[in-house]
């Protein structure tokens, strides 16, 4: 049987609401309207206000709330609407979530989740189509997610609230609706949160990404097989801390990695992935990395040009046919 | 840039005819837009203002020509009625070159620097800073013009709000803080959101004066609009509004509307603004069902014309995706970016 | 993590001598701190309360032992009387391993969990969002506790103050605001940072019923925070109270101290809190010169003592360098990080 | 004679003001106390209190009222104190000021110039220590500066100043102090604010840096040349958009590159520059590219701790003496 992204969401946050007491879900709209995505839809009946609260429109406060309840013995899950309402609440997060514990000399915990909608593609214009995973995974102290699959939409929340440090776990706008057949339980229930998955082998080169853009290169992959080209394809996952081994062990395998990602590519994660393949895997490539990655503008409304800002397919597959010279 | 366009001669602003011929442009132009919506033309987030036409009528026709305006992502009527041409609102909302934002800000994001209207800002609370930055300009540069600004209550909550209301109060901006208030937040009814609902007692927290209005009633809001502004402009000093109204539809397409009775919708649109006001219009004798007809036959061609143009108008090439990033003075410091 | 220590008897809090006696110890203990840091013992920003000391004396004489802290980078005395050994808070302002937040926060982060005092912080603002969550904790866990949060009045203007005050009045949350009003923000007069000067008015349009007490005389403090704290017990709900105080010395060790008057801080220095509340307590017959010079010495014991420690106290090992920034459990998810 | 870097920005400002009637200074106490770090001391005296104007503490409010000014005709100079309260500004920085020329389809200009402290070194501890710099020059529609050395601070203002975009200034902390004698007028008058510069001539080694890591590079340069090893030092100068020519011309000579940054090493800027570096001149590296970075701990309050997490001279000379094999 088939779920969504959604509903894996859902039955997660279900699944913990049940079984701990401290955990409790807070955010703009996630209880009487269900949920911006609709991810938290019904969990209000369910639980209560007290444990499905609608927040007013106050970011930096109530996120610094979820990090003054976590402090204070609860498990806080967070939903920030989207990344870009997040630039309000950064205070908060870096200053107080990320460095409490190591300002305190280690007796502060901060066991909070802070779940947000990322990426674009949905014709949203500027303001609403931020990709800033990337300035997260900048940040020492915090934990940061990309669940691009059913199965970690599902398995990654426990481990998260397990995390005796804040997590950051980004849900991409254009994966809601994503369906596939969750894995058997005891396979998603190992959920890993330290490790990069190799979400299809491959000898002749690494895509290497996460989150909204797995989906683009699993099929650049298809297409690029279907004309006999072999990739590998990386999907991080974990943000932060990377998982530095399992890239390497892939280019040492492929000698050629294309990077893609959604972020402006200067100052992108993928810049960051490119970079440490340099100084880690220098000897072991065959061409130069190279990224695919949004163009540097802001992104537009109009569908056309919105499409022409963010990475395609046909970019990924360009990108490793012009670095096999085929 | 676009140039600022001759001002047309029209009738008196506030005049009876002119409020309800506006309600109904607005009415017309965004039942249109939701005609359009589910036809696919027009696309991401879609906020429709259809039973607050009031607020944006009242106010705009308060404001003098050379006020300056900052709005929400609600802000078809304000744009609108600060005399962005429809054909320029639909263009944009269809993603063409021909928008008033060349297709690049949509629905959320339209602008017209000519008209003096700064947007279109999609982040809750975000216009407000904008708002006494702008009024600060002009008051260090001696203008004597009012910057009205736009929000909905839940940005109340923001402390955008507050910053932008005590800098405004404290330096004395010619800033006029219009709070719409239609009680709802997407899902987030006010008793949720504040725990002071009388949303005055804020400004009085600034030492900055309140009015208060009828927001279904497009006269109630001109002659209150009109006295804060005037004050705003005689003073130099900020004052806010708040202008208590409903929204008949949902937040944005996306919304079910599982957090509020259908009743409640039901009860308020029997105050429906543009009903309502004409009925009051007719009773005092100043309106006939033919002249109420043909206005809202002018409107709707009005719209027709819009979406002709909006159908017709030019794609931006792909090729310009770059553009508008920087200014062109950039390439003057060495030029490569 | 640090084992909480058994509470020692000691006479009643609130008690004239003890108050006396600890806004005696806060005033040595930061004098020695102004010496340390022109001997460079004590090193980047340096915030004294010197002449505030009425106000987390009262304060903390008036919480009870589980209610939490929250406190600003001007927290040595609040961290002191919330019970922290001198020892650990010299030794944290030398930088040693000994210091209560292990040399890595310095005197604007004083941390100490077991007596449920989180720090120290550096960001104006920044701990009053803290401080809703540690309350709303509680409120979720049935606890009866307070949340106390200091700020000075500066953080007024920023939008933290404002999203944090209707969080707990909105949801009734258990939090004491304490406002520490010494009219400046670094060289910032309140009526520079505040269109609306009477702080109270802010509680007001929350809905958040509010107390005030002069912030130099200690016996004020403790009722009126008293009062406060037992309304907030008793219903759950937030209170605001603001302590009019001044600082005697310079915003930090950098404030060349442009921005007022020489005369203004000597007017204000008649009215310090140590000399009046002595005076006074010796006018009532309840203090004699002998008393106050042991209660004195025994203080300045004491800060000898923990600048002893703080002396002799070892260095983290610089191999230690990337302890502490996660837990120990994260090691479970696989380890590698 | 020499002049500080804190006099030349007084200059520079005192300048600008005396120049342009619609030049204005605004932040926290830049007037009546003098500027955090006495770059603004006497302009208050000088040009008054409506162009020397203090802020309350609202970061967030006083960038977007700097935004809105812009927009309505002025040339406002916002001083944010420190980068770290940037946190609380963001949302207006990236949504309103980057953002509002492209979303109104090039109808608005805001020719805002943001200045603002950045960098560690002084024993502030964790929430007063960051180097944020990546993530400013990771979005489009701004320019980020960040100058080094005394010449740039009396000179870059007056061409931030005629950009018609938004453009950020990072002075670093630990600068302040640094003295030296302005090159002749003519020269620092042409300050370009689009070029990286070649601060020392080398052939062994690059060196690639900016702001407050500097002198740091300068220094390890002069041990090197000690030693006999001849590095080349490249100063950033502009963060955003980089001078990516000038650093390949570099890489190209040199063969070897150390990029070194005072941010934390993930996703730092280095990481783009050594990204850059792998995808444009893969070929001519002799070695893999290196970075000092700090390290990835919040920066703490204790003075050796807060020198062993940062940067210093003795890695940057080991680094480039490993990668020579000496
Ligand atoms: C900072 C921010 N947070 C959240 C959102 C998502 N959001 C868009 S509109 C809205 C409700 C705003 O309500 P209100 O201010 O009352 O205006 P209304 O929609 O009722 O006109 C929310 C939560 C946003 N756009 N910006
Ligand atoms: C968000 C933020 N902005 C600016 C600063 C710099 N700063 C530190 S203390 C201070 C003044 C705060 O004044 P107030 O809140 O009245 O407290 P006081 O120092 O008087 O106790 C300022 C501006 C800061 N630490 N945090
Ligand atoms: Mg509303
Ligand atoms: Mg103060």
């Amino acid at each position: 049987m088939k779920v969504s992204y959604r509903e894996a969401l859902r039955e997660a946050l279900r699944e913990a609401l049940a079984q701990d007491p401290r955990v409790f879900l807070m955010g703009e709209d996630v209880g009487r309207y269900g949920g911006t995505y609709a991810v938290s839809k019904g969990l209000l009946d369910e639980f209560g206000p007290d444990r499905i609260r609608d927040t007013p429109l106050s970011e930096l406060g109530f996120v610094g709330a979820g990090v003054g309840a976590a402090l204070g013995g609860m498990r806080p899950i967070v939903e920030v609407m989207t990344i870009n309402f997040s630039l309000l609440a950064l205070d908060q997060i870096v200053n107080s979530a990320a460095l409490l514990r190591h300002m305190s000399g280690g007796q502060c915990a901060v066991p909070l989740v802070i779940r947000m909608v990322t990426g674009a593609g949905r014709q949203l214009a500027a303001q609403h189509s931020h990709s800033l995973e990337n300035w997260y995974a900048h940040i020492p102290g915090i934990r940061v997610l990309a669940p691009a699959t059913v199965a970690d939409a599902r398995g990654m929340l426990a481990p998260a609230l397990a995390d005796p440090d804040p997590v950051i776990i980004f849900e991409h706008a254009q994966l809601y609706n994503l369906e596939d057949a969750l894995p058997v339980e005891r396979v998603w229930r190992a959920c890993d949160i330290s490790r990069a998955a190799v979400r299809r082998t491959g000898t002749q080169a690494s895509l290497i990404t996460y989150g909204g853009c797995l989906p683009k290169a699993m099929q650049a992959a298809d297409e690029l097989a279907a004309t006999g080209i072999d990739v590998e394809v990386i999907d991080l996952r974990v943000l932060r801390p990377l998982d530095l081994d399992t890239i390497a062990a892939s280019v040492r395998r492929t000698h050629r990695v294309v990077v893609v990602d959604e972020g402006w590519k200067t100052g992108s994660l993928a810049g960051e992935i490119v970079a440490r393949i340099a100084e880690d895997c220098l000897y072991d490539l065959d061409a130069p990395p190279r990224r695919v990655c949004s163009a540097e503008v802001p992104i537009p409304y109009a569908r056309h040009m919105e499409a022409a800002a963010l990475p395609q397919v046909a970019q990924i597959v360009a990108a490793v046919k012009e670095m096999l010279n085929v | 840039m676009k140039k600022r366009q001759p001002t047309q001669s029209r009738p008196a602003a506030g005049e009876p005819q002119r409020l309800l011929a506006d309600m109904l442009r607005i009415r017309r132009m965004e039942e249109k837009c939701a005609e359009l919506y589910g036809a696919g033309k027009i696309r991401g987030f879609l906020h429709l203002y259809i039973g607050e036409e009031a607020c944006a009528t009242g106010a705009m026709h308060a404001l003098a020509e050379e006020d300056r305006v900052v709005a929400t992502y609600r802000e078809h009527g304000h744009a609108l009625l600060r005399g962005v041409p429809m054909d320029a609102i639909m263009a944009e909302m269809f993603g063409k070159a021909s928008g008033c934002s060349r297709g690049r800000g949509g629905s959320m994001h339209l602008f017209d620097v000519s008209r003096h209207f700064y947007g279109g800002n999609a982040i809750v609370g975000g216009g407000l800073p904008l708002a006494a930055g702008l009024a600060l300009a002009d008051k260090l540069q001696g203008e004597s013009r009012v910057t009205a600004c736009f929000f909905g209550e839940g940005a109340i909550a923001e402390g955008a709000f507050h910053e932008s209301m005590n800098l405004a109060a404290l330096w004395a901006l010619p800033v006029l803080f219009c709070c719409e208030n239609n009680l709802y937040a997407m899902g987030t009814a006010l008793s949720r959101s504040e725990s002071q609902t009388d949303l005055c007692a804020k400004a009085a927290s600034y030492n900055m004066d309140s009015f208060r209005a009828d927001g279904m009633d497009v006269r109630a809001v001109f002659e209150t609009v009109s006295r804060a502004a005037n004050q705003v402009r005689e003073s130099g000093r900020p004052a806010f509004v708040e202008l208590q109204t409903y929204r008949f539809r949902a937040h944005s397409m996306f919304d079910p509307e599982l957090y509020r009775d259908k009743a409640e919708v039901e009860q308020w649109k029997t105050r429906g603004p543009i009903h309502s006001f004409s009925a009051q219009l007719k009773a005092e004798g100043l309106l006939t069902e033919d002249v109420f007809l043909a206005l809202d036959a002018a409107a709707q061609v009005e719209v027709d014309a819009a979406v002709a143009f909006a159908e017709a108008a030019p794609w931006e090439p792909e090729a310009d995706l770059l553009k508008d990033v920087h200014g062109p003075a950039a390439v003057a410091h060495g030029g490569r970016r």
